[in-house]
């Protein structure tokens, strides 16, 4: 498996490590027990396209929102998570 | 028809003419008491003990494959009842209990060989964790023995005893833990429901469940819909698949877990070593194949097949426990998807829908649980209530923090 | 003997013996064992694995499921070797297995006779009575007779490596096909990397009599190999089958280096590679599959085309009176070859009643063979002929074919099936099932050299086209393009056992049973007779197993299926796939400033996050590791102990938004904290459970240096940068490793500040560095910086200095430390240390607890959102039954501690619903004089003075204790400050 | 107070280098300085001005480096840069306020791999495609190497390694072996 990484190019599935899926980059408000219960938990776990992060750990330590089929394993993007968490604030 | 020596024999003299199918291929009917969706080790169980035990005979299991082709028909076939938790130690000490009598219930032998499982321990830390675990095991009643390195040495002297990169302090041994015939575990179940007048419906994929003013009322099939008063999945990796359904969001990953098997090979392991730096675990089937397996892959996958990164390293985890297994070769690998929770402990529980009932989040150590599983889904289903071996595996631990995280990883699926 | 006069590819100049089963035999280079074997007339080579009937050498490659042998002696022997692949060199040692006592005799050949009652499954349907004979009795007799070769039980002496490879094409297989693809690919320019199983380029080539532009097919083959050899952007890779296609162009590939010499010498025997590929081809040819007809198994029936390789390619004929028995053109060619070879041929036996005849052989056009003769090697066979005759051949080899099973296995590893196709009565690669993989010649179906060569023309040009490159000019070289003319024959009916697997005997009858017993879905009949499980993976008898199934069925053969195709396409040796992970290799080692002070002072070693680091050092007169730990402790308690805490992580954080980050991921206020001073913190996960500890020091405005414990230290780092850029991405902060940077030493006890004192270029005191104290500091002109913190309880310090000066200060403080009656300590003395004290580790904060659980709720600032603070306060998080760390001290007779007892209470019974707890950690404390300590009991905090009991029912240990509150040593902290 | 000194340790003590078998060889080559510059948010440019004052270049985009008079610069990773040959106190007087500026100079220890098989050597070692097409002299990868982090450059003849400390030895031992290796594949690949 490769992993395109916008910073270091195709790189080997060896230099990267998964966390989960990107809604993880939601994190909600803290007073909401309920939303935090179902963002540390629960996952929509699809078939098929999954929108998810990756650390590039032995390359350059970016972290990565990566979309991914999950019954082919077909990488549909690669990007920087820091690029799209701040484009999610806006 | 029952099996014996005798049967054999009757057979083999009259030109093994007389077979008779081990199951029927019935048609589905319009509708049934009790669907139970997958034919797993869990879905094949759960309806023979609600036939069994419960006295139900209108149930149908309703499998998208072929019988017994998901996990129970993959896995590295670990037996053990060794877990540390409240809720896990009960459950999989019943389990255990069940295997022990599996052949005789099922008229089948599944090949229970309780031949030991050791779990190998590299620190004082991590000996003190499975002194701690094995106390547990014992006071609920199981056996465990805590060896030091030589005691280890002498229950598998092949081991590397010398120039270790991770010496052995010592292990946890279960010796009445072991491995069991996989298909036959699954065929053994399917067989015993078939003969209790269950309906086993290969190819039938689910593929919609009917609620009705927040009940079940049946499902949709690739085989037509069929109407059903209970419902009960037990479809592993596919548990969230189904589950969206019935719109359950569930706090489970589906995850690819590989395993390998090695050419034929005269008798070298006894029962079940695991090496716990390495990630790596290995047994020696009765055809001779060295069975071993490691880690999930570590991302979400459908695919039921792995990447080299990992398979490597269980490879490389082998060579340094068991620097004799460079010899052997590996003949096949192949993956399962596995259903993996956020605490490392699976759910037997009702759901929001009523009539529909949840059982699933098996992780990779679901086998072991098949007996248990059924006989505790049959009774919840059946009953309504919780089996008493059953009490904590519930849904809503993650919203009340009882979780029962026995790998102590947090919610993380790829680092239990 | 049978070695032909003259012909094949082997140097008849040289002679090299070999030995099977204590036989001395000699063969030529370019032999494989196999061949030499048939050139030395050995037929009898194997028995099989159920009923261990006498088998011979069915194929000439790595299908072979008969001819495995046991290569070499002790440590190095390896088991299941195929004959057929291994090629031959002096000295070569074989012995069949599977056997005993003798090849020729073998005892369990007795259940060649039972074979009635040991039918597919037998075992699933008895062996049940009395309960408990399975473990005693019928497993291990089972399990002795099971299985083929035999490992030693020692560690594998050879060597074996692993690479990385990448290149723009790979092609896999080099015959017609593929030769020709790499021939273009490599004029072209592309990256090119072609690989064959094979010792030689050229494939069936090899093995036939083929002309390619006028010359013979093998020079053809060798030019082309020559031409390839000298492009700088393609490599040749004899020796290596590609054994797997995983994501995204990546496959496996294993290359046997040295596996044909007598002596590695120092280079590894195999390579496991792990190509990258922008495209690949698949051009791996085609197997040819055997008939099923009744005793289709003795020693001495082969594969037509192996027969052909054996005459053409090694000059070893199989029998001297050759028959020969096909369902196409395949037979008139074999007569072809082995006339010309000067073997004789007693008949062609060709299936379709149509069939022309060749001159010069008994032909039997639409006739059967329907059993044969000869138990260690065949004698005749009996055919049925086209009127219904029987007549009897007299033959010691028999040559079949089947058709051919293009070779699909790589495109189908990810998850896809073959297609069928009725004209060539095969599955064939399914189109894009790996993506950028495909299939060319015979393994696309292309069954003419013609076809071969053009569809591997096609195919490279087609990826040199998505790679962006130019195709040039690379005419096809003139050759044959017969059609394939085949009628389907899958067995012969008829009385009799007929074999299907001959590895796992499965014979067509165990079809019939399992057919009878509703085993029908492919995957059940598979597992319930193990048909194409064997170490041919059924790539010579699956696909008639399914035609049976479809026949028993009423169904066709694609609507029966195959079952899946999994790696590797050749079994590989784990050595190879886990080479350097034996002995020191599995993991890198990490060694602290202090190693080598550490080894000249005696250290014994222990294992944290993969640094090695001294557990005690021991002194004369110290025979057991206590007494050196207890030593130890005393100098840390009663002068000045020296540590390496090196190992801890330190992660330097800066910028704007520090403080504002650092009060996110700490439970405590991290913001409030004044430059040069230093506060410890919690960190939790996000599931409100403690992840790690450590100190944070700030050292400016916008300057941070935390530490971590040292197996945390990576986890932590990637949290933190997960928090910074995923999270958090606005704060403005930026965090840099530096663990490595600096050699930091823990100086602990009441005479560290005299020690320091001795060492710094300025002196410090309460006031420069009080307790929580942090700040620069020089010496010896070196830029250090100083910690006032301990984890011992002692006055104490950590010192950090560039890690090239840290074995000189690790001398320097020692030998200071010894001066003033203190000296070394290790981790044991550490951890009895911080035992006293109550001071937490990993065996307490396990990934299960909670910062109410350790007893600092207070650690959870109020008024501020951190990691894990939500879930933490859920309310299973926070009932008062949780289990909170306490003390523990015997009450009544002083009896052993030990980590990992459970706490039960003084009238309660060791059952698992009376739990209340667990010791975590103990020790003995030489500074109390009794065993101490640290547990997690429920509601323990509001229990101090109870007694309740610690049960270490493994080690038949039960403790009466006290529950106390910690820390047990200097509650008030007065020597902290001192 | 006595007067005390520290000596400085080689990181690459009693490791056998240089080291050298059939074509490959292996030698330490440790930067005289190595200091980490993480520029704050928007600060790049500041500080690229900044470095060119000092006679280093801009900072280099990812998998690159520039070479400059008084320092080499290094991209080595998500923003974050090394630089080779500059004084500690001098780039954090110039870049204090724009950039987090870290001293890693025995963070890491290098080593070059020189010599026609060098290539051959980081393929054992490494998954990166180190093809002159892919990776030209100068260009800098993060990457695995024997299991490790690691930083590496591209020479003319071969490659510079960085990897942490205290890893050194097993790093020094796994490339010997690869070296090693290579030179015993030789006569039976007929090189
Ligand atoms: C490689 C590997 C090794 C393992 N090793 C061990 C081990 O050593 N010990 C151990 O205890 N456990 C082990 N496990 C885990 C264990 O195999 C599983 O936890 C367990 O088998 C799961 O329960 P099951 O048997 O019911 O699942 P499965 O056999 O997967 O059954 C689920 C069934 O549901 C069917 N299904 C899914 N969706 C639908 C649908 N929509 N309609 C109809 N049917 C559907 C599937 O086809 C499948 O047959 C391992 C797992 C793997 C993959
Ligand atoms: N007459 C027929 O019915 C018939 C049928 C099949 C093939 N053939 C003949 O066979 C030839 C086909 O040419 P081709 O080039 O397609 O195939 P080929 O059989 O000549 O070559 C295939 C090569 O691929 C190698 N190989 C297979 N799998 C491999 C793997 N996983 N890794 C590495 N190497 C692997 C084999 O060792 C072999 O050398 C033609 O000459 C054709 O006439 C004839
Ligand atoms: C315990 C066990 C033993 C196995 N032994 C063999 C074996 O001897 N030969 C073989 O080809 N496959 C063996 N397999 C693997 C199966 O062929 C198959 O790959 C696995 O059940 C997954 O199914 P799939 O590959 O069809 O997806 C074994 C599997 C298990 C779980
Ligand atoms: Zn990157």
């Amino acid at each position: 498996m490769h992993l395109n990484c916008p910073l270091c190019g195709p790189r080997d599935l060896r230099e990267f490590s998964y966390l989960g899926a990107a809604r993880l980059m939601a994190r909600p408000d803290a007073d909401d027990q309920a939303a935090m219960v179902d963002y540390v938990h629960y996952r929509d776990n699809p078939a098929g396209e999954n929108a998810e992060l990756w650390q590039h750990d032995y390359g350059c330590r970016a972290w990565l929102h990566v979309l991914r089929n999950t019954v082919t394993h077909e990488v549909l993007s690669v990007a920087l998570a820091r690029d799209k968490a701040l484009e999610a604030e806006q | 028809m029952r099996y014996s020596a005798f049967q054999i024999l009757k057979q083999g003299l009259t030109g093994n003419k007389g077979w008779t199918p081990v199951w029927r291929n019935p048609t589905p009917k319009a509708e049934y008491d009790v669907i139970i969706i997958g034919g797993g080790g869990h879905g094949l169980a759960t309806a023979y003990y609600l036939a069994k035990n419960h006295g139900l005979s209108n149930i149908a299991v309703l499998e998208r494959g072929y019988l017994g082709g998901g996990n129970v028909g993959r896995n590295t076939t670990i037996v053990r009842a060794n877990y540390h938790l409240n809720g896990n130690s009960e459950f999989y000490s019943h389990s255990l209990k069940l295997w022990e009598g599996l052949e005789q219930e099922l008229n089948y032998n599944a090949m229970m060989s309780q031949r030991g499982v050791i779990n190998l321990c590299h620190s004082d830390g991590q000996f003190d964790f499975y002194a701690e675990r094995g106390n547990r095991i014992r006071a609920q009643g199981d056996d465990a023995e805590l060896l030091d390195r030589e005691g280890v040495k002498k229950h598998a002297p092949f081991l590397n005893f010398s120039n270790e990169r991770f010496p052995i302090r010592g292990g946890l041994l279960q010796r009445r833990g072991g491995t069991a015939r996989h298909d036959a575990v699954a065929w053994g179940f399917a067989r015993g429901a078939d003969m209790r007048g269950v309906d086993l419906i290969q190819n039938c994929e689910v593929t919609g469940i009917d609620i009705t003013a927040g009940r079940v009322t049946g499902v949709q099939t690739t085989r037509g819909a069929i109407r059903a008063k209970r419902v009960g999945m037990a479809v592993a990796g596919r548990s969230s698949q189904v589950g969206q359904m019935a719109g359950l969001r569930l706090p489970i990953e589906s995850h690819v877990l590989q395993a390998f098997v090695t050419e034929g090979l005269k008798p070298i392991i006894p029962g079940v070593i695991t090496f716990g730096v390495g990630h790596f675990y290995i047994s020696q089937s009765d055809k001779g194949g060295l069975v071993f397996g490691g880690d999930i892959d570590g991302y979400n996958s459908y695919a039921a097949r792995g990447n080299m990164p990992i398979m490597e390293h269980v490879m490389e985890a082998g060579m340094a426990m068991m620097p004799a297994l460079g010899k052997a070769r590996v003949l096949r690998g192949w993956g399962g998807i596995v259903d993996m929770t956020m605490d490392g402990s699976p759910i037997i529980d009702k759901t929001p829908v009523e009539g529909l009932f949840f059982n699933g989040g098996w992780n990779y150590g679901g086998f072991k649980a098949t007996p248990a599983s059924g006989w505790c889904f049959a009774h919840l289903i059946a009953t309504g209530n919780h089996s008493e071996h059953a009490t904590k595996l519930l849904m809503n631990r993650f919203a009340t923090g009882h979780v029962l995280d026995e790998e102590r990883t947090g919610a993380q699926p790829n680092k239990h | 003997m049978s070695r032909l006069p003259k012909g094949g590819l082997i140097d008849r100049s040289r002679s090299i013996p070999f030995s099977f089963d204590g036989a001395t035999l000699t063969g030529h280079p370019g032999d494989t064992l196999a061949s030499a074997l048939l050139a030395n007339d050995v037929r009898l080579v194997g028995r099989s694995f159920k009923y261990h009937r006498p088998r011979g050498i069915l194929s000439a490659g790595s299908e072979e499921p008969n001819a495995l042998v046991e290569l070499g002696e002790g440590a190095a022997r390896l088991p299941n070797t195929r004959a057929t692949t291994q090629e031959l060199f002096a000295g070569l040692v074989a012995t069949s297995q599977n056997r005993w006592p003798s090849l020729k005799r073998d005892i369990l050949a007795v259940n060649d006779l039972m074979a009635p009652f040991f039918g597919a499954g037998f075992y699933y349907k008895t062996f049940m009575w009395p309960k408990r004979f399975w473990e005693s009795v019928y497993e291990p007799i089972i399990r002795r007779a099971a299985g083929l070769g035999r490992l030693s039980g020692l560690p594998d002496p050879d060597h074996y490596d692993k690479g990385f490879l990448h290149c723009d094409l790979l092609v896999i297989g080099a015959g017609p096909a593929g030769l020709m693809a790499a021939l273009a690919a490599g004029r072209a320019g592309a990256r090119v990397i072609l690989a064959d199983e094979a010792a030689q380029m050229g494939g069936r080539l090899l093995a036939e009599r083929l002309e390619l532009g006028g010359s013979a097919g093998h020079e053809w083959a060798a030019g082309v190999a020559a031409e390839l050899a000298s492009l700088p952007n393609v490599r040749l890779m004899p020796r290596t089958a590609v054994t797997g296609a995983y994501d995204h162009g990546a496959f496996g590939a294993l290359e046997r280096v040295a596996d044909h010499l007598a002596a590695a010498r120092g280079a590894p025997r195999q390579i496991f590679w792990r190509i990258q590929s922008r495209r690949a081809i698949l051009a791996g040819g085609a197997i040819e599959r055997p008939i099923a007809f009744a005793n289709n198994d003795r020693p001495g029936i082969m594969l037509a085309g192996a027969v052909r390789r054996y005459i053409n390619q090694y000059g070893a004929a199989p029998g001297a009176r050759v028959a020969v028995f096909a369902n196409s053109d395949e037979g008139a060619r074999s007569v072809v070859d082995l006339q010309a070879a000067g073997v004789e041929v007693t008949a062609l036996i060709d299936a379709r009643p149509d069939a022309k005849a060749p001159d010069g052989v008994p032909h039997f056009a639409g006739a059967l063979v329907t059993n044969t003769r000869g138990r260690l090697g065949l004698k005749s066979v009996t055919i049925r002929t086209a009127s219904g005759g029987v007549e009897t051949i007299a033959a010691d080899c028999l040559a079949m074919s089947g058709g051919w099973n293009p070779n699909v296995h790589l495109t189908c590893h990810q998850n896809a099936r073959p297609v069928w196709r009725d004209d060539i009565a095969a599955f064939v690669a399914p189109d894009g099932a790996v993506p950028g993989l495909v299939a060319a010649g015979a393994a696309a179906g292309a069954f003419s050299t013609h076809a071969a060569l053009q569809t591997g023309l096609d195919a490279a040009k087609a990826a040199l086209t998505d790679l962006g490159l130019k195709s040039g000019k690379t005419p096809l070289p003139k050759a044959e393009d017969a059609p394939c003319d085949l009628t389907p024959l899958w067995h012969v009916a008829g009385k009799g056992r007929a074999w299907l697997d001959f590895q796992n005997d499965v014979t067509v009858k165990d079809v019939k049973q399992a057919h009878a017993e509703n085993f029908i879905p492919v995957e059940h009949l598979k597992r319930y007779t193990t048909l194409g499980m064997a170490t041919d993976q059924g790539k010579l008898s699956n696909i008639a197993g399914l035609a049976i199934m479809a026949e028993l069925t009423g169904r066709s053969i694609p609507e029966v299926g195959t079952t899946t195709y999994r790696p590797p396409y050749v079994p590989v040796q784990i050595a190879a796939l886990g080479a350097h992970g034996e002995g020191q290799g599995f993991a890198p080692h990490r060694q602290t400033p202090s190693d080598a002070l550490s080894r000249e002072r005696g250290a014994s070693w222990l294992e944290a996050g993969l640094w090695h680091r001294a557990a005690w050092y021991p002194q004369t007169g110290e025979s057991f590791w206590r007494q050196s730990c207890e030593r130890e402790v005393g100098w840390v308690r009663n002068a000045v102990g020296i540590c390496d805490v090196t190992t801890l992580g330190k992660i330097d954080i800066q910028g704007p938004d520090a403080a504002a980050f650092l009060d996110f991921v700490y439970t405590n206020t991290m913001s409030t904290l004044k430059p040069n001073r230093v506060r410890y913190g919690l960190m939790l996960r996000e599931d409100g459970t403690v992840m790690d500890d450590g100190t944070c020091a700030r050292l400016g405005a916008a300057h941070f240096v935390i530490t971590t414990t040292t197996a945390a230290a990576g986890p932590v780092m990637a949290h933190l940068e997960f928090v910074a850029q995923v999270l958090c991405p606005r704060l403005d902060v930026q965090m840099v490793s530096v663990t490595e940077q600096w050699a930091q030493f823990a100086i602990a006890g009441p005479k560290s500040r005299e020690l320091l004192n001795g060492l710094l270029d300025a002196q410090v005191d309460n006031d420069s560095f009080p307790y929580m104290g942090c700040g620069p500091v020089s010496l010896g002109g070196v830029a250090a910086r100083l910690f006032r913190i301990s984890f011992s309880g002692e006055h104490a310090y950590e010192l950090a200095v560039p890690a090239r000066y840290g074995d000189s200060l690790a001398r320097l403080l020692v030998a200071r430390a010894d001066a003033l009656g203190g000296g070394l300590y290790g981790m044991e003395a550490l951890n009895v240390l911080r035992i006293e004290k109550g001071h937490i580790t990993h065996a307490e904060i396990d990934g299960r607890y909670s910062a109410f659980d350790i007893s600092m709720p207070r650690m959870v600032a109020a008024g501020k959102d951190c990691i894990g603070k939500a879930m933490a306060a859920r309310p299973g998080m926070v009932e008062p039954a949780r289990p909170q760390l306490v003390g523990l001290k015997p009450a009544g007779v002083v009896k052993h501690l030990k980590a990992g007892a459970i706490m039960v209470e003084v009238d309660g019974a060791p059952v698992r619903e009376q739990i209340k707890g667990h010791v975590t950690s103990a020790c003995f404390s030489p500074t109390l004089g009794h065993p101490i300590a640290l547990a997690y009991v429920a509601g323990g905090v509001a229990r101090i003075g109870d007694t309740i009991r610690a049960v270490d029912l493994l080690g038949g240990v039960d403790t009466l204790c006290e529950i106390v509150a910690l820390p047990f040593y200097d509650p008030e902290g007065g020597r902290l400050r001192g | 107070m006595d007067k005390i000194t520290l000596t400085a340790r080689d990181a690459f003590t009693g490791m056998g280098l240089p080291h050298a078998a059939g074509t490959a060889s292996l030698h330490a080559d440790t930067p005289p300085s190595l200091v980490a510059i993480a520029p704050f948010a928007g600060q790049e440019s500041a500080v690229s001005a900044e470095l060119k004052k000092l006679g280093g270049g801009a900072l280099p985009a990812a998998g690159h480096s520039a070479p400059g008079k008084a320092m080499a610069l290094w991209w080595s990773g998500h923003g974050q840069w090394l630089a080779l040959g500059a004084e500690l106190g001098t780039l954090q007087a110039a870049l204090a306020g724009k950039a987090a500026v870290v001293d890693q100079s025995d963070g890491w220890g290098g080593f070059s791999i020189t010599g026609s098989v060098a290539r051959d050597v980081m393929g054992r070692l490494c998954p990166l495609d180190t093809h002159p097409g892919t990776m030209p002299t100068g260009h800098v990868a993060r990457s695995q190497f024997a299991h490790m982090m690691a930083v590496i450059y591209v020479l003319e003849d071969g490659f510079q390694v960085l990897v942490m400390r205290s890893f050194l030895k097993t790093a020094i031992e796994d490339t010997k072996r690869a070296i090693d290796t290579l030179a015993a594949e030789a006569p039976i690949r007929g090189r």
